[in-house]
């Protein structure tokens, strides 16, 4: 099993969900990131103090899939999230030893979907 | 001297209504040169002499009422910001920021001397520019009893928050600069004339005896239909509809509300210029028929998707204030009643059904709430108004006189035109000139960052 | 006319105390038959003739009071939304904005016949049901100054937050629907009649020469008593008192606390219904108890916990302007301070040491300020009250009068009983109609998700 | 009365500033003796028999004056709260509420007895302490229609969010201990003599003929100097310029800003005591110079970073505020709006470039826009100043006057060096007897969680 | 070493701590995270406009720990989360290959605890 | 590659942003996080009730390097955290099998730069 990260632009969000569920790829889990990348921030500006604003909003998602879904999933995410421009984001690939569904206490790879 | 109506309408009705169009369409052309010939006419009319002393009560009310007024602009900016993504929060607090400040140096120069200045029966004259001649003392025309600049101050707050109420149908998208030429040119040759014709001496639908208290002709109407046509004109944001993620912060949008009731009450009951018996009745309407509107459009929700929700509240307690703003000088508390229900259900099946069936994207329902709201109260004016509650108003339809609702329907008609064309008319100039929508790209990244520089919010800190 | 108690007691205090109290738990029966009753009574009793006439100054002052009131609903909402979890927060302003609408519509159509038209001296009658009689002309038995309707608007605003307060009992767990009904009975059955027996023409207690300026016993007593009985019959939230965790948003219960204190103001000097001296003094004392009791609390929690609090002092300050309310046109100064310490002191003592001991949940501590601090103001209304402020007064203890204290003591009694029992007795007839606490489902998930279909904030967006 | 400036000064004018410094800085050790001989002083000097009576319009509005500005201490505390880092966010809060507490109190022991009762020149005398003799009354001497009382309660309001203002300067690194002694200090060393030698009667720059109508003097400068001193005695705050994260909530500053420019109303308008023309005149030069101000601002931002900030728009508009302040009875609109335009420029260059340049840490700039801006508001008072709008005030330069102008700067230079350099040493004072900043850690933490032992906001719910 | 991850009801956080510590599993990092899964979101409704509100409050844990604190861990995480209902979580487990304690600068098994 | 997770005190967290930019590690996801360690919670009181608070507020960093930055990133993180008190956090190091870039597609070690 793989436990596959992506950050990705937060106004992709709603697009790579949509291809994921396409995917049938209905378990996920997102959230609120700041990152630093290539894409330089704007500057913000307070009382004509400067903030360089280096870190920009992004959402992270974190999936756990079976390997067969890993292609899968690393291509919804690229076409939901890609726009060509930078800060498009990054995926990792993380392997996944071992999942549990708290609800029936089932493992591996019953458990993860 | 509003209840002059009953001689003057019926035999020509349509044909001054015609004519009422095309000459307020003409004052885009020619405000000035207008202006200019109403004064000279004006001036040819002595005012009836009124003995005109300043009396404290009515002008601490005035005053205290004034303030409301002002607060109701930051008010109106928390109840659309609570609604917004978190991206665009600063940029709603801003534009109406920027319209509190730049409306009212607009009024200050000219604004006020066309909406009040003495002038023809379509626009006010040019003597009070730059508030020349708007003194100390009480001007009788208007207000007897309060010093002239008290009544100049009060009206400027209506003037300030009447543009800050379009911004809701192009909130999360539309260019800043745009917005201030816009809006200025909307003061100037939208507000100000309706104003004159409504509340104006010499105006001639407050000559045809067109009841309007505290502006809903004038400011909710008015608002609301340059507000579709905002929608129409810039557009759907991008994802909408199902894209676009609820109301950011629900507090904020209550508390926004809260002040908006809080402040109404200086708009409608501070309309009576006066602390007395009519400023009471304006109070008490005002209150009763958001209670009712509120209670409403709870209970709508409730039906229909099994739980009242607290922004259903919000906005049809802001329906009510809508709608009984032009009747609150004139009905009873079972009017209210009556006219808030009706400001629940109303604008309810306009946001619920009309806005989703048609499409447009009127982002925080500007027209929704204050058009249709508007349009609902004026009407109800011409159905509940009594002169039991003020003589110097009329009796409605249901205190057997007909007349005043025909006099009602023609005004929002008029309205209702003029708005949406010159509200058109002036977009369209504005967005060959300078374009009136952002880029997709400041789009995404929200208008806060792209516009401003800003973040509403910090996310560590 | 407040200060006829010299002759009524003493000698049959006690039985009328006993009459009382069985008298008003009769009025659940027959709330329109004694009413009805009670204006035949009233029929008989003429009115002394009081020259009225509406001053302008004196109505500018109660509309702004009116105002000012009216915005300490939305203001208490903050405060107690601030204090809950997050996935509560709208709940709680919901159900204020509810009471808001729909104690407003109580009123017109009953509640404020049943509190002030001619009646007993146990439930006013039905005289000025939908407010039919209640014009813009004085009443001079009220306030001989102002329209009718404006007193009525401004005892409005009392009985529309007097139940609001309650909510801070049961927050976070009570049934939404449920709630609604509670309090339309609540307020007909529990703060109608109280209001009458203290305030209307004619009421008992007020006949007794019980002081009670702005509310002490009408508004807070009534309120914590029945928030007592709603958080023993609604038993503890789910975690209680561990597993909750600390409020979501202080700023908001600052903000909250922020406009309380303002539209105090309104509450209490807008009760000398008239701008003159005693609104002044009212407004002095006002604020010097609310500043003594929010030090007082501060300096509580510096002792107790090392650290002063910003909750400690805007919970101490609300409790100084609980406690200050029935004292407000009657002391000087230096009683308020002296009430003012004792408000931060005696509801410190509640919340921190009652509380804990015995292990109710009133999760906001709406008896532990309210009903304590009410307590301890209509008590100290006995002490402190001087006739040297207000005439129409009387003089408390330490001004060399025993009785006040007496009559204040009973005013206490009677009202902490029949407020907790008939506020027991609706709960459970509530409960036994249509439940009175969520689902433990629904309680995990939040009652905005749960019962409003919204959330407060986004967490993404 | 304040028109008797044109004998008293030109021959000795330096003379009588060098005395007047010293002598206030005299104050500083002998307080209580000076006040005494004050008040034989004053007993010699018999006050003008006028007759008083209770106007209920007036004291309407001064009421209503008095609660505004009571709201504007909350309404700073959101202003300056939304600008620090979310960990500090309580702190200010605290602060602030902790001021409107405690200087209350001081106000009604000592303070108001110190300002405004007969004394010397340089201070009040001791017979008002505890408010012996403050009643309902009027007292012509100060306002000839309201109860004396409520013309205190006023006053204590301006009292109150002086010393508030200043925790702009140093806010998150105080220690909250020694800023309460700090400002007990402070509100009776510095702010009642300037109170008292501005508007006292006897008060030496009164009769020097200074004009200040609202506070520009005693409020903002005296409070924005004090801040600088502040600023320099207790250093930067970590990681200051660049480690400081930008304000953590941009909408509650918003929202604080909203509710000053609202009290603002109370503020200057109030200041004519009365409801007439006067206050009609204070409430609209009040309005034009914010918005002007706002506006100029705006522009600024949008010239020099390409885009206006809402933060530049609302710091622009308090400063306006600010500066119209001392001039808002005696300049007409037109002088307003240059009066508004120079409060957006000056302020904006002091934050911009001066702040910069000299490397203090003004953390919130309360130097940058109370200080400048005061400074700016009384000098532009010498400049603006009409009699055409006050009889009781004096013309200024361009009225053809120069020597109000000349007033106005040894005013401004009194003030500037007294608040200074008594603000420095009872810092000083504080910081030897119990420190001023809190430990390195404790600021790393936030004061929210080491010093009041409470978080703003929780992050899981 | 294992890094423990558990997506969780936000309400049973309180439950999972006060397992975690009666297993000595003291060091524990939490965080907001939304997530879709089978439990179906509450539509959430908006002047009438319906959000499907498929991405729900949860909670995540993640737990550093030795290979033999890692059913305990996993036991602890399931007793404290379970209800039986949809919606209970998972829990996913990652090798950790190695761990640094920043005050000391310790690794490994000694940082970990 | 590595997937570096860092548990720091916010406080620090631009000192080790400068540290990180000092050895050419721009690229960085940062979010809010609570934990719980050895370090005490100050006991926060409401109205007199104390809440133990022992969820801190902590920033977690997470930086996917190739192996030859693995230890740059550690000393970076650890020198820019390090105040030498409890609570200063852990650095957490996990493989990194696979990684993506979404805007241009590129794989493994040239998509993690
Ligand atoms: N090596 C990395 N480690 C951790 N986060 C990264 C890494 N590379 C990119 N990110 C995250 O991805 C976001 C987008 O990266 P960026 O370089 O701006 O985009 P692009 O890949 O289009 O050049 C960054 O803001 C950061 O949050
Ligand atoms: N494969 C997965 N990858 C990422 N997150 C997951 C995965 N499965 C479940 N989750 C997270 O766990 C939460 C609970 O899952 P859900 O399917 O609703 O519960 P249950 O396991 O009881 O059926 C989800 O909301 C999601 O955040
Ligand atoms: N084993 C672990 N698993 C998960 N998070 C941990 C672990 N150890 C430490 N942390 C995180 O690191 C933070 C700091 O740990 P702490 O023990 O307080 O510091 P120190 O390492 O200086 O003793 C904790 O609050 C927690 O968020």
């Amino acid at each position: 099993m793989k436990y596959v990260i992506g950050i990705i632009q937060p106004d992709r969000l709603d697009e790579v969900l949509k291809r994921l569920t396409e995917e049938e790829i209905n378990l996920v889990t997102v959230s609120n990131v700041l990152g630093r990348g290539r894409q330089k921030g704007v500057a913000q500006v307070y009382r004509s103090h400067k903030e360089q604003g280096s870190l920009l909003k992004k959402i992270k998602l974190e999936i756990a899939v079976n390997e067969a879904f890993v292609e899968r999933t690393v291509k919804a995410i690229t076409d939901g999230a890609h726009t060509g421009q930078i800060g498009d984001g990054k995926i990792f690939v993380l392997d996944l030893p071992e999942c549990v569904r708290i609800r029936t206490g089932e493992r591996g790879n019953e458990a993860i979907g | 001297m509003l209840a002059t109506w009953d001689r003057s309408i019926r035999p020509a009705g349509e044909a001054r209504l015609v004519i009422g169009v095309l000459g307020a369409l003409a004052v885009l052309g020619g405000t000035a040169a207008v202006a200019r010939a109403g004064e000279q006419a004006a001036a040819a009319a002595p005012a009836v002499p009124v003995p005109a002393r300043v009396d404290s009560g009515d002008t601490a009310w005035v005053l205290v009422s004034a303030a409301l007024v002002m607060l109701m602009t930051p008010g109106l900016a928390f109840f659309y910001g609570g609604l917004v993504r978190r991206k665009n929060m600063l940029s709603v607090l801003m534009q109406c920021l920027m319209l509190l400040c730049l409306i009212s140096l607009q009024w200050v120069v000219l604004g006020y001397s066309l909406s009040f200045a003495p002038g023809t029966g379509l626009i006010g004259g040019l003597k009070w520019l730059f508030l020349s001649g708007v003194g100390l003392e009480p001007n009788a025309d208007y207000a007897a009893t309060i010093p002239h600049q008290v009544f100049m101050m009060f009206q400027m707050m209506f003037a300030v928050i009447t543009p800050a109420l379009i911004i809701g149908a192009f909130a999360e998208r539309m260019k800043f600069s745009s917005l201030c030429v816009f809006m200025l040119l909307w003061a100037t040759f939208v507000y100000d004339p309706v104003a004159h014709w409504v509340w104006g001496v010499g105006g001639f639908l407050r000559q045809w005896g067109a009841l309007d208290f505290a502006g809903g002709t004038v400011v909710h109407i008015n608002a609301g239909m340059t507000a579709l046509a905002a929608a129409l004109v810039l557009g759907r944001r991008q994802g909408y509809p199902e894209g676009i993620s609820p109301p950011h912060n629900l507090p904020f949008a209550v508390l926004g509300a809260a002040l908006l009731w809080f402040g109404w009450f200086g708009f409608n009951a501070g309309s009576a210029l006066g602390a007395g018996g009519l400023a009471g009745s304006a109070f008490t309407v005002t209150h009763i028929a958001a209670a009712a509107a509120g209670l409403t459009w709870a209970l709508l929700d409730w039906l229909k998707h099994k739980k009242p929700t607290t922004l259903g509240m919000i906005t049809g307690a802001v329906g009510g204030l809508v709608s009984i703003t032009p009747a609150s000088g004139y009905v009873t508390p079972a009017g209210a009643i009556c006219i808030g229900i009706g400001a629940g259900l109303i604008p309810w099946v306009a946001v619920t059904y009309i806005k989703a069936a048609l499409g447009y994207d009127d982002a925080l329902d500007a027209f929704g709430v204050h058009g249709v709201g508007g349009i609902w109260g004026a009407i109800a004016t011409g159905l509940f108004a009594t002169k039991s509650v003020n003589p110097a108003g009329a009796d409605g339809l249901f205190y057997g006189n007909p007349v005043l609702l025909w006099i009602q329907i023609k005004t929002v008609l008029i309205t209702v035109v003029f708005s949406f064309v010159v509200g058109l008319v002036l977009l369209k100039l504005v967005q060959a000139c300078m374009g009136l929508r952002v880029s997709e790209h400041e789009e995404r990244v929200g208008l806060d960052l792209a516009l401003h520089r800003e973040a509403a919010y910090t996310v560590i800190d």
